[in-house]
């Protein structure tokens, strides 16, 4: 497959209905988990109302370059996932520029966005950014490491790098999918999805009792408008590479929002009644529990 | 509450001469120049209030977009209140109950931010003694324009029942831009939620320009802080 | 109870005027140099382990601070205010924050307020509630709060102060005609 | 756009801490919790000195909330002391009326009818089950875990409406005054805070559930802030503190007030000293306090004055005299030394609030070598309010 000028708006368009989705589906998720404190929560359109107040603060002020870069590596990386990896399998508009790119692009993804929150947030010189970064990038690691690992277990498995290749082999029947062919990965990379989704038990990186509020502190403004922005993108974008890895892709919207609504669920089902782990509580949990069952999951394959 | 401020700017009231120093306050010692030895050996000199604070003032900031923008962001404004969660004084404690099940301010886009950077209204909850007007007023600078502020409790209006104390100030508009008052002590949740109500009215109306009057009367403002908060060991401005 | 301790503590400490004030509530007043051997006394061989508050009372007629430390008995539930005479033009105090560790707060803050130095109590000379104070210690009695307030702190205009007294007589009594 | 201040040089020193730890070894950093931070109890300030995640050193900032109440009550006559008091503590104000109502009444000589005496303990059981709601909201939110918050909110806001309907205010009622109470029961009051107790049942064994129950709460809470059963005399340590550490410190059982000699209770204690036996002390302790609610109700009598005959307030002198009156609030002692000079006016009042010795040196000695994530969990697992430390 070629590069053709037509997937620039094709892709454009993707990426605006993921925004919106995003948008609409995080308010959601808030007032589920107000329910379950007994409020009604924030209304549905919330988000946007946010976001057009944070692009329309007058005033900011600056600590430096990577104070800016910051945001907006965090934003790339979020866009990038997303475009890197087929939306819905088998379409021609909305495959995006998955041609290009393969798992460990995607992999390299997921870390960049963090990366690049580390240097802003570091440049900022607030004490509660630094120690949030120092806890997020241990924290991301570790939960990153059983996800790796699934990763390369169904790589082995089905033989391929290419996403789009791995969605394929899965079609046919619900029982192709991954999470039946080999749930011991399937199983490793969901408990590494709770750990970078920043929900508790594993939101010591945000931690509003702690470190007010860990890396973002200094945001504000539009900075902050652009982590929002990427803060709907980047959960789908990683949702939808878990999609397309481990329960079969999506074919049509419907699908998708389904699919993407079930599994971003699954993290705030699990969180919703838990306090946080302290950092070194998180990595040793992912070491303990997750880990050995990424290994194990390539050993089977 | 503008035109009374202006009214009350034009005859500038002469406030009481600032009582004599009885003992000297130091500088506090971590203020002071000093020399610091780099990490390769060369030694420069650090002045910290010059080195670590921008000096300048705030600038008006006036909105420059169109009037049908200006009104979008008035109403996204209104409609996202982030308030500070610096819990000044007693009126706090009303504060849980307006964000749990019962008032649940959540449903008009209030909710907390807890920094300075992303709050857009500050809640002064009540009285205030002269120690944490000097961290209201930092925090104050530290939020971004336009910025919100109401007053909650008869003590942020007049001293309330703390009028005779030698510890609380008795009116917080000398001091900050107050967009709101809301009475009673303590003022109820339905109370504050019609007070948020009405400050949204404000705000959509494109009248609750707190923040550019603090920068256009920045020395007036000054003056009355300096002359509550005696030990003054702080930048003019934080930015 | 309060009787029998103050009787025998009589032998062994010079003590001062008693007062019974309860049951379970005695104050005793002590000299200067008896007030450490007689909180010793107290806390280890009496039970009273508990120090319950150390406060000072500005008696300005007399020309004296009243330090009052009080202890709890626990155990047979009672207490005992200890009472000293401080002059006021020399108010330098032993610290006892070496029997119970947390009169060093106490000490801190009667240092801030009434300006009771306690030379060797740690970090005394530290600012503990005040921040910036430039007049007298304000829990002092010649320290007069309204018109500190009033010179410090512009009023809002408006605002009106009733006496109780002369309003609730004018209430009742409008044609001024007391009968009380 | 904003000039920025030029960071070039940015040194190891932060311009917000003194530093007599060597901090340009650039070991150590200067932390300030508070009073601009929703981790800690209200407004009051930690300055850390932390190593790496490790707290070397704690000091405990206060005054921001002075108002400087015993200045205030020596200019105002006994009458008009009683609407400020209940200023002093927020989330349980009654205890300051309580005290300072027993103070007044015992150096004037005034007898409080029987009746009285049962509405007052009832009032300041209520107080402590608010109390005690709030706290354990905030321990859960401490470590995170805020849906807690929101359902013990929701039970205190129930609670908070029988306190309106007694008293008319929700949080200073201003109900206890010298002499009684205010007002009698109101009819048909029986019935609703039995309903209400049983809403705050269910909602403290759902609490019971998902908070003392949940692995992580354990992990977190279980071994942190240890008190040592020998600092409970040595510091003042009074309450649920002192009794999660084994010292069955009580005042409602060891000096029985008001007409707690008439009431069943026990002192619930506990000997593993954490966090988490704290947290469990209070749950246990609310429970006790909801039952005593029900003794009150079932026990007091129906009939009767709530008020003693008072002379001209206005007039009011009180003989020369000096008095200590305590009582146990969800903290720990609280309690009230009046002293009176025979004018209209208290010579010197002054309170002792339990949060003085608990956020002060007890609070500084524990926070040594504690996690930063755990201070805030820490600070409010002592349950301190700070405007009772600097009134």
């Amino acid at each position: 497959m070629q590069f053709e000028w037509i997937m620039v708006p094709y892709s454009l368009l993707t990426l605006f209905i993921v925004v919106n989705y995003g948008l609409l589906l995080t308010a959601l998720m808030q007032k589920i988990g107000a329910r379950v404190g007994r409020r009604h929560g924030i209304p549905i359109w919330q988000n946007y109302v946010d976001l057009i107040k944070n692009y329309g603060i007058r005033s900011s002020i600056t600590h430096g370059v990577m104070f800016y870069l910051g945001p907006v590596f965090r934003l790339t990386g979020g866009v990038g996932l997303l475009l890197f990896v087929p939306t819905l399998y088998g379409s021609e508009m909305f495959s995006n520029l998955s041609f290009a790119g393969d798992l460990i692009l995607a992999l390299y993804f997921i870390f960049f966005g963090s990366l690049g929150m580390a240097l802003g947030a570091g440049e900022s010189g607030h004490p509660h950014s630094a120690i949030g970064v120092s806890r997020g990038l241990s924290q991301v690691t570790t939960a990153e490491l059983p996800f790796a690992l699934a990763v390369f277990a169904i790589a082995l498995q089905y033989q391929t790098l290419s996403v789009t290749e791995i969605v394929a082999a899965q079609q046919g029947s619900v029982w192709n999918w991954t999470l039946f062919t080999n749930p011991l990965a399937v199983a490793a990379a969901m408990l590494s999805f709770l750990g970078s989704m920043m929900r508790p038990p594993f939101d010591v990186v945000l931690a509003p009792q702690e470190i007010p509020i860990g890396p973002p502190t200094e945001y504000h403004s539009s900075y902050l408008a652009l982590m929002q922005t990427n803060r709907v993108i980047f959960p789908i974008a990683k949702i939808v590479v878990y999609m397309n890895l481990f329960f079969g892709g999506a074919a049509t919207w419907p699908v998708f929002f389904l699919k993407v609504f079930l599994i971003y669920f699954f993290s705030l089902f699990v969180g919703v009644v838990f306090p946080r782990f302290r950092v070194e509580q998180s990595v040793r949990w992912f070491l303990v529990w997750a880990l050995p069952l990424g290994i194990a999951a390539i050993l089977v394959v | 509450m503008k035109d009374e401020l202006d009214k009350r700017l034009d005859n500038q009231p002469d406030g009481p001469e600032r009582r004599g120093s009885l003992k000297d306050i130091p500088v506090r010692e971590e203020l002071l120049p000093r020399w610091v030895k780099g990490p390769e050996g060369q030694e420069y000199v650090v002045e910290p209030l010059q080195d670590y604070f921008c000096q300048a003032g705030p600038t008006v900031q006036t909105p420059a977009y169109t009037r049908i923008i200006e009104d979008l962001f008035n109403w996204a404004r209104a409609e996202s209140l982030w308030i500070l969660g610096f819990g000044t004084g007693c009126g706090a404690i009303e504060m849980r109950p307006l964000m749990t099940p019962r008032f649940d301010a959540y449903r008009y886009g209030i909710q907390w931010r807890p920094t300075p950077r992303q709050a857009n209204l500050f809640v002064i909850s009540g009285y205030l003694s002269v120690k944490t007007l000097k961290r209201a007023i930092r925090s104050y600078e530290q939020m971004q324009n336009p910025k919100y502020v109401v007053g909650l409790g008869s003590c942020t209006i007049n001293g309330g029942m703390y009028w005779d104390s030698y510890n609380t100030i008795k009116r917080l508009d000398d001091y900050l831009p107050v967009d709101l008052y809301i009475t009673g002590c303590m003022p109820r949740p339905e109370a504050l939620l019609q007070g948020f109500d009405d400050l949204k009215k404000l705000i959509r109306a494109g009248k609750a320009e707190g923040a550019n009057h603090y920068a256009e009367h920045f020395d007036w403002y000054k003056a009355n802080q300096k002359r509550v908060i005696k030990d003054w060991d702080m930048p003019d401005y934080s930015w | 109870m309060m009787q029998s301790l103050y009787d025998r503590l009589k032998d062994r400490f010079n003590l001062g005027e008693f007062t019974g004030r309860r049951a379970d509530l005695a104050f005793v007043t002590v000299s200067r140099e008896q007030l450490r051997p007689l909180l010793l006394h107290l806390r280890d061989l009496e039970g009273f382990t508990h120090l319950v508050l150390l406060t000072a009372v500005d008696w300005i007629e007399d020309d004296t601070f009243q330090l009052t430390y009080l202890l709890n008995d626990r155990a047979r539930a009672r207490d005992i205010g200890v009472r000293l005479m401080l002059p006021r033009d020399d108010t330098q105090m032993d610290s006892i924050h070496d029997l119970w560790p947390t009169a060093a707060t106490y000490q801190r803050e009667l240092r801030e307020m009434f300006g009771i130095d306690f030379p060797d109590s740690p970090r005394v000379n530290e600012d503990f509630i005040l921040e910036g104070w430039v007049d007298i210690p304000p829990y002092r009695r010649e320290f007069d709060t309204l018109r500190f307030a009033r010179e410090t702190y512009p009023e809002r205009p408006g605002r009106e102060t009733h006496d109780p007294a002369t309003y609730m007589k004018q209430q009742l009594y409008p044609d001024g005609e007391d009968n009380g | 756009m904003a000039e920025y201040p030029d960071r070039s040089q940015y040194p190891a020193h932060l311009p917000d801490g003194s530093c007599d730890i060597d901090l340009s070894s650039g070991k150590y950093l200067k932390l300030w919790q508070g009073p601009n931070h929703p981790g800690i109890t209200g407004n009051m300030s930690v300055e850390l000195t932390v190593c790496g995640d490790e707290v070397v050193e704690g000091r405990t900032h206060v005054g921001y909330l002075h108002r400087g109440f015993e200045k205030l009550m020596e200019r105002r006559t006994f009458i008009q002391c009683f609407p400020i008091v209940c200023r002093i503590c927020v989330p349980e104000p009654d205890f300051n009326e309580y005290c300072y109502a027993a103070a007044v009444e015992e150096l004037a000589g005034v007898e409080v009818p029987e009746k009285a005496n049962w509405i007052r303990t009832l009032i300041l059981e209520m107080g402590r089950v608010n109390s005690y709601l709030m706290y354990l909201g905030g321990q859960a939110g401490a470590f995170g875990q805020g849906v807690i918050g929101q359902w013990t909110t929701y039970a205190r806001d129930l609670m908070l409406d029988r306190f309106e309907e007694l008293t008319g205010a929700r949080i200073y009622h201003m109900f206890i005054l010298p002499g009684g109470v205010r007002d009698d029961l109101p009819e048909g009051f029986d019935q609703r805070m039995e309903e209400t107790l049983r809403e705050i049942e269910s909602t403290l064994a759902d609490v019971h559930d998902t908070m003392f129950r949940n692995a992580v709460f354990k992990k977190r809470a279980m071994g942190l802030g240890r008190v040592d059963p020998a600092w409970v005399d040595e510091y003042g340590v009074t309450g649920p503190v002192a009794r999660a550490a084994g010292v069955a410190k009580d005042v409602r059982s060891d000096q029985p007030y008001l007409v707690y000699r008439e009431l069943d209770l026990e002192p619930v204690i506990a000997h593993e000293s954490d966090a988490y036996a704290r947290a469990d002390v209070r749950r246990r302790d609310l429970l006790m306090s909801v039952d005593l609610i029900r003794q009150v109700l079932a026990r007091m009598p129906r009939k009767g004055p709530v008020m003693a005959t008072l002379p001209n307030v206005l007039h009011w002198k009180i003989p020369r005299g000096e008095t200590y009156v305590r009582g146990e609030c969800s903290r720990g002692e609280y309690g009230y030394y009046l002293v009176t000079d025979g004018s209209g006016y208290p010579r010197r009042v002054n309170v002792r609030g339990p949060s003085y010795t608990h956020a002060m040196a007890l609070l500084e000695k524990l926070i040594v070598n504690v996690n930063i994530s755990d201070v805030a969990g820490l600070l409010v697992s002592l349950h301190t309010y700070p405007p009772e430390i600097e009134r």
